[in-house]
């Protein structure tokens, strides 16, 4: 009796995991697969939505409601033609992408990891006070020092410039509160041991902090990875000039217009992610478990 | 000989490795807020002159601003406990032997990698008037709703803010359940205790850190999403829907600095109450476990 | 000991980036003060006129330079060095203009078309030009269209000077209306007479036949209601008091209008095909909005319904709106040769170079700068409006008859529109569901209610 | 090889908390000194402030005649042996070994030859490539010595090293540190809490409370001779029984006086406690299980140093058995040869050594007696 109020138990909870599941993976997959669509397709499943003016309305009454579709009628590849041969910008775009998350995430993590450790394993006057701080700051939404940031910019002259964005995003104290908690549970013996054995200061932290900090490190840096790749506000305020723009904002321009395009583009944009999240996911997943557990 | 004390306590060694991300924090994000509290005091950009909490008093009687307040608070505070609520209940599943477990693991976080610009056409076309969802609801006869547009815009936002982030927060508190000792727990039911005694007592308890964590996190990604709301709706969404991040956007655009800075410093100030007082809550309860 | 220096080192971190940052600003601020005998002026794309005037200026004071910045990405020219306008440029004029002004830089004369240049007059960031005319002797108000620097008034002070207006009118068939007998009372008419009206030609014409006619061509739904809104913005948005009035009467019947005329079929949604002056010139359109900002417009209406044109005066007031409109920076080191560039900007001279001038005693010489122009050209000219394929017609030069109906048209201008751009895509967005069906008008504008007070009430 | 000085040690904490205070020490070299007390005693900070981990708030400390307060702990020619062994768990137990080699950037060589003779003396040699977690508590022990021996250091430092491990292994470890300190012939600090490690390893033991020396002295005169209740409570196993008595004179004879017996105090010492004024007072008497005796023997040659008790309770231990006595309303512990079977319950005769009894001040604890 108990053994199958279990079963029906487990079963149950399965169920209610595979629903959600599904519901995770839909959007993702709907990009995916409508990215090989036509643009003929897409205009027949999408144009109630996108495409809302009376006359296409009128024009198809039986079917004014858009639909997914998940497997593509005729596999095409025409999209990804002309994301990547025909519209140029569309790889320049994904360059200025790369390169403006690529110096945060280098700048971020060695500026957070020396800071992390710091507050992680170094005393000092008004370290939580400061650290409190940190937290208060990584808490604000981007708009709270966003008029003041702007001018600072204009004050440097960083304006238009990738810098602009690239500086700030490298001291935000995002990856310094996920690293102090991971480091935070490396015991200090290790550190003393370190000590003993005759290692200066640098050296614990590059030869035992580092290797040991790895998987947070390592989460962290995916982490960041992902918030600026998917940055949207900062470009749109800083950069001005649209050479300079990250895809992000081209991906929410071409929503309008072109539909399949914005799918094989989407599509090309999270690839690095998700290959970067595959690739490193125990890492990651390590990472965010070590940040997670109060030493 | 005697230059100093040993240094094992090494305070200016800290502030060489601090140095970098202070001064970076310092130019950055600490010196910003300073002046953009210097902003909020005078009554222009330029060589204005100090009218002290004038525009904390003006921006209070004005309406969009209190209503954009109004949304945030309101969907700060359905949000994050919804997403700590519902993130706990499957770590909870997860946390039971289960087939597959690692791979719902990874299902669950896949969302948080995938860029806000990828799917918005995807939630578009949902969630449109014209949109699948309605299809659906169409199809079982009743009539559709637009639901960017009516005061289910607030739910969509719901869905897709739990979308995105009920996996980080999923891992956050496995993490956290398979961080208490099973000794505990078995320690309890020779006590006699019910499930639901060994969840309150035991579980919610030692989570305690990590619910901390947690909310922290939730709070932060709350904020963000205001780039899924924006990509769909624009500047000025529907009414429920325009939260302060609309506002300042838009002060932004319009550069009132005195408007921006004010705002900012009011969600500033709630933020700081919030997270004070959990911090002493969470304080409270980690000193009584130990 | 230690901790004590480290203290310091935090403190001085910070001192220094504070240094850093107030250095800049005061550099800043001095930075565009330097020549006496300069002046910027900003604008997205310079037109003839400005350029004109900018020569014009120059040769007559000897030293002084003026600049004009553009702020176009567009490298399309219009003709004669003038460029083209992308899309983009104007949001990132607003974006520019903004920066420019809050910091305290930017130009002399800024273009204020499409900025938000109440609020930076409510931050004093713009020069009170009423003042500015009062207090020069040189300047003589009374040579200008009182009508129109009151209507242009904020808060009871002017902040910019229009070198061209345009004044919106209906243009009908006059044959079509005779035929029917439908009088027009266009000092007091509604848009239900208008509707009316449209219907009775219509019907008159087509009794039953096959012959298409519309009471308006190429306006699909949202071209539609955003040249309604724009006719009757003064009811509908006040921008000094922050106000908006879309859920009352005025609204509902606009909406209920349009959609009468495209369920009705009595307008041409077709924005693609329809050639506007091929119907109006076989008598088969009974109406055209179309904005008069010189005699250009005129003859070119006249030219259109070749069998007759009546203009008749929107239901409402005549209002007008420009979008050449400069104002001075507060900022600007140079606002006293600034207001010089401006005075001769509309001074007689210079004014007869233009359309619709403020200036009173022009439009006679205006009108001869015309008919000189197309006499060149033996009067054939090639018309191209959006959306409709370019052709080629005949302009006649415009009579004292017509001058005197424009002197009369300026100064009866009394109300002027301008209208945010940001408001009327709202409008637009939320009817697209209203038009299509989906929602009840009541619904609608409550939509475009909140939307657009929590807009204006930012 | 070097000795230590400790001079006047003191370490306070932020918020006033004293965990050592004037702690004076000179340690030879060679010497096996262990530090012993209680938890939350000072002694894990006195080692730390040896090492270099702890800064020292006052005194001075010496190595081989140097002052190194203000030298930094990789600067002290120290090795240590953490509780919880602190190997890296990222490398393998060679570099575990080699790590602090490497950092004084010895050749490659000799590094290998240093490591593979520590090896070979802990029997590692075949756990060389493993990482730590892929170690037993036993062998991760060792590594952590190997660490430390690896280094050739002056002092060896080790912070209760066996209390991770099980009472088999920990028996076993006892001896091969022994044998290390033996073949190593360096000065060794160690630090428990475990009486018995400090009884059977050091040469000569420190016991401390509350940040203060109780006392120093080799095992055996600490345990014959404790200067204190506390110490002479603390080491040996069991402790010392306490019963509180009254001293008085009869027929010039000093007596303990315990509930309604009186037991005959030696002479000498009688005297000794009369000198210091303890007639008619209350002292505790303090005497170990071995020196209370169920014995035949003894009973009947001293029958005027026999109480009588009821047996609570005994426990074997195999070589001999302990006897938890009531005796005027106290329990006490008394060790018995195994043969003797007595039922619980039953009445029993103890008989006192009281030539081995100690007499301390009831207030202050001291040991006022002779010896």
């Amino acid at each position: 009796m108990l053994n199958r109020n279990h079963r029906i138990k487990n079963i149950l909870h399965i169920t209610i995991l595979l629903v959600l599941a599904v519901l995770f993976i839909f959007p993702l997959a709907v990009t995916v697969t409508n990215s090989f669509m036509s643009e003929q397709e897409i205009a027949n499943n999408y144009d109630p939505v996108t495409d809302k003016n009376l006359s296409s309305y009128n024009d198809d009454t039986t079917n004014h409601f858009a639909r997914f579709q998940l497997i593509p009628d005729v596999v095409v590849l025409k999209q990804y033609y002309n994301v990547l041969i025909k519209k140029t910008q569309f790889l320049f775009m994904f360059w200025n992408s790369v390169l403006i998350t690529f110096p945060i995430v280098i700048g971020q993590t060695i500026v957070a990891t020396l800071a992390a450790y710091a507050f992680a394993k170094l005393k000092f006057r008004g370290r939580n006070f400061l650290f409190f701080l940190y937290i208060i700051v990584m808490l604000m939404p981007f708009q709270v020092t966003l008029v003041p940031n702007y001018l600072m910019a204009g004050q440097l002259g960083l304006l238009n410039s990738r810098w602009s964005i690239i500086l700030p995003g490298i001291f935000s104290t995002f990856g310094v509160f996920l690293l102090k908690q991971s480091m935070e549970q490396i015991p200090d013996s290790y550190l003393e041991a370190a000590r003993v054995d005759g290692a200066s200061q640098l050296q614990i932290f590059l030869k035992i902090i580092l290797p040991m900090a790895r998987a947070g490190i390592a989460a962290m840096a995916i982490l960041v990875f992902i918030d600026n790749w998917n940055m949207v506000e900062q470009p749109l305020i800083f950069l001005q000039d649209a050479a300079k723009q990250p895809l992000s904002l081209y991906l929410s321009r071409i929503i309008d217009g072109e539909k399949g395009l914005a799918f094989a583009a989407s599509t090309l944009y999270m690839m690095p992610v998700l290959l970067n999240f595959l690739y490193a996911e125990k890492y990651l997943l390590e990472g965010i478990r070590l940040s997670g557990i109060k030493g | 000989m005697r230059t100093g004390k040993l240094k094992t306590n090494n305070g200016c060694l800290a502030w060489l490795f601090l140095g970098p991300s202070l001064l970076g924090f310092s130019l950055f994000y600490l010196l910003p807020f300073v002046t953009g509290f210097f902003y909020s005091l005078v009554d222009g950009p330029i060589n204005g002159t100090f009218v002290g909490l004038h525009n904390y008093g003006a921006l209070l009687k004005n309406p969009s601003f209190l209503s954009a307040l109004a949304n945030t608070a309101n969907f700060t505070l359905i949000c994050v406990p919804l997403n700590m609520i519902l993130s706990l209940g499957v770590a909870l599943l997860l946390n039971q032997k289960i087939q597959g477990r690692n791979l719902f693991r990874t299902i669950m976080i896949t969302p948080l990698v995938v860029p806000v610009a990828s799917v918005v056409l995807v939630w578009q076309a949902f969630f449109d008037l014209n949109g699948v969802l309605n299809s659906l609801i169409h199809a079982l006869g009743y009539p559709p709703v637009d639901w960017m547009k009516t005061n289910w815009s607030r739910m969509v936002l719901l869905v897709i803010y739990l979308w995105k982030n009920i996996g980080y927060s999923v891992i956050l508190f496995l993490a956290g359940l398979q961080n208490i000792p099973a000794e505990y727990y078995e320690a309890a039911r020779i006590d006699g205790a019910s499930q639901s005694q060994e969840f309150f007592r035991i579980t919610l308890v030692y989570l305690t850190p990590t619910t901390f964590f947690v909310f922290i996190i939730s709070i932060i990604n709350s904020f963000k999403v205001f780039r899924e709301t924006y990509l769909i709706s624009g500047e000025y969404p529907y009414n429920s829907i325009y939260m302060l991040q609309h506002y300042m956007n838009n002060m932004f655009i319009a550069l009132d600095y005195q408007k921006i800075t004010s705002a900012a410093f009011i969600m500033a100030a709630f933020i700081v109450a919030v997270v004070l007082l959990l911090f002493i809550v969470e304080r409270k309860i980690t000193n009584m476990i130990n | 000991m230690i901790k004590k220096k480290c203290g310091v080192v935090l403190s001085l971190v910070l001192v220094l980036s504070l240094g850093v940052f107030t250095a800049g600003c005061g550099t800043q601020a001095a930075g565009e003060a330097n020549n006496p005998n300069s002046l910027t002026i900003a604008v997205v794309t310079k037109d003839m006129y400005l350029d004109t005037a900018v020569k014009k200026f120059e040769e007559l004071h000897p030293g002084v330079s003026v600049e004009v910045k553009e702020y176009t990405s567009s490298t399309s020219e219009k003709g004669e060095g003038v460029r083209a306008a992308d899309p983009g440029d104007l949001e990132k004029y607003i974006t520019t203009m903004n920066t420019q002004l809050m910091s305290g830089q930017g130009s002399d004369i800024i273009l204020l078309n499409n900025l938000p240049y109440q609020t930076y007059a409510d931050k004093n960031l713009l020069v009170d030009l009423s003042g500015l005319m009062q207090s020069d002797q040189s300047f003589d108000r009374g040579k200008y269209y009182q009508n129109i620097f009151k209507a242009l008034e904020y808060k009871n002070k002017l902040y910019g000077l229009p070198v061209n207006i345009s004044i919106d009118m209906i243009a009908a068939d006059r044959t079509l209306l005779a035929k029917s007998q439908v009088p027009i009372d266009d000092s007091n008419w509604d848009w239900n007479d208008f509707v009316k009206t449209a219907e009775k030609v219509i019907n008159d014409n087509q009794n039953g036949g096959t012959q298409e006619m519309y009471a308006l061509a190429g306006m699909d739904e949202k071209r539609l209601i955003a040249t309604l809104v724009k006719e009757n913005y003064a009811s509908l948005v006040n921008p000094e008091k922050k106000t908006a009035n879309f859920t009352g009467k005025e609204f509902h019947d606009l909406l209920s209008l349009s959609k009468y005329l495209i369920d009705h079929k009595l307008v041409n949604t077709d924005t693609a095909q329809t050639n506007i002056t091929d119907m109006a010139s076989r008598g088969k359109l009974v109406f055209n909005f179309t904005s008069l900002q010189g005699f250009w417009d005129l003859q070119v209406a006249k030219a259109i319904f070749s069998e007759g044109v009546q203009l008749l005066k929107p239901p409402g007031n005549v209002f007008f709106s420009t979008d050449t409109m400069y104002g001075i920076s507060s900022k600007s080191a140079n606002q006293k040769l600034a207001w010089e560039f401006l005075k001769f900007m509309v001074s007689d001279d210079m004014m007869t170079q233009g359309g619709m001038p403020i200036n009173k005693s022009v439009l006679p010489q205006i009108a001869q700068n015309f008919t000189q122009a197309i006499q060149k050209r033996g009067g054939k000219m090639m018309i191209k409006d959006d959306g409709i394929p370019a052709q080629s017609i005949t302009l006649q030069p415009p009579t004292q008859e017509d001058v005197n109906y424009m002197e009369n048209l300026l100064s009866q201008a009394k109300v002027y529109i301008g209208t945010d751009q940001k408001i009327i895509s709202i409008v637009q967005e939320e009817t697209a569901a209203f038009f299509t069906g989906q929602k009840t008008a009541e619904a609608t504008a409550q939509l475009i209610q909140d939307r657009v007070s929590t807009y204006l009430n930012e | 090889m070097a000795s230590l000085h400790l001079k006047n040690l003191s370490k306070t904490y932020p918020g006033k908390v004293t965990a050592v205070r004037d702690f004076s020490l000179e340690i030879k070299d060679q010497e096996f000194l262990i530090l012993v007390g209680p938890s939350g005693c000072g002694k894990t900070t006195v080692l730390r402030m040896i090492a270099g981990l702890e800064e020292i708030s006052a005194g001075e400390l010496y190595i081989d005649d140097r002052l190194v307060n203000d030298v930094a702990a990789k600067d002290r020619d120290i090795a240590m042996v953490f509780q919880n062994y602190a190997l890296y768990p990222h490398l393998s137990v060679y570099d575990n070994m080699a790590f602090g080699l490497k950092l004084r950037k010895i050749p490659k060589a000799e590094i290998r030859r240093n490591v593979q003779e520590a090896a070979r003396i802990l029997a590692l040699e075949d756990l060389l490539k493993r990482k730590p977690k892929e170690l037993s508590g036993g062998q991760r022990q060792r590594v952590a010595l190997g660490r430390a021996i690896v280094r050739k250091p002056e002092v060896f430092l080790m912070d209760e090293p066996l209390s991770n491990l099980d009472a088999q292994l920990r028996t076993q470890m006892r001896i091969e540190i022994a044998r290390l300190h033996r073949n190593l012939q360096t000065t060794f600090v160690y630090v428990t809490h475990d009486q018995t490690e400090a009884m059977t390893m050091g040469t000569r033991i420190v016991v401390m409370k509350d940040g203060l020396i109780q006392q120093i002295d080799s095992p055996q005169a600490i345990y014959d001779h404790p200067v204190n209740m506390f110490v002479a409570g603390f080491l040996g196993s069991p402790g010392m029984n306490f019963l509180e008595v009254l001293i008085i004179e009869e027929k010039g004879c000093i007596f303990a006086k315990l509930a309604d017996a009186l037991l005959p105090v030696p002479a000498a010492e009688g005297q000794t406690l009369k000198e210091q004024g303890y007639l008619d007072r209350k002292l505790v008497l303090g005497i170990r299980a071995e020196h209370l005796c169920g014995g035949r023997d003894f009973l009947d040659r001293h029958p005027e140093c026999a109480l009588r008790g009821r047996l609570e309770f005994s426990e074997l231990r195999g070589a001999e058995t302990y006897h938890y006595v009531r005796i005027a309303g106290r329990e006490v512990v008394v060790r018995v040869s195994p043969e003797l079977r007595v039922e619980t319950g039953q009445e029993v005769r103890v008989g006192f050594n009281m030539s081995k009894a100690h007499f301390f001040d009831q207030e202050s604890g001291v040991n006022v007696s002779s010896q």
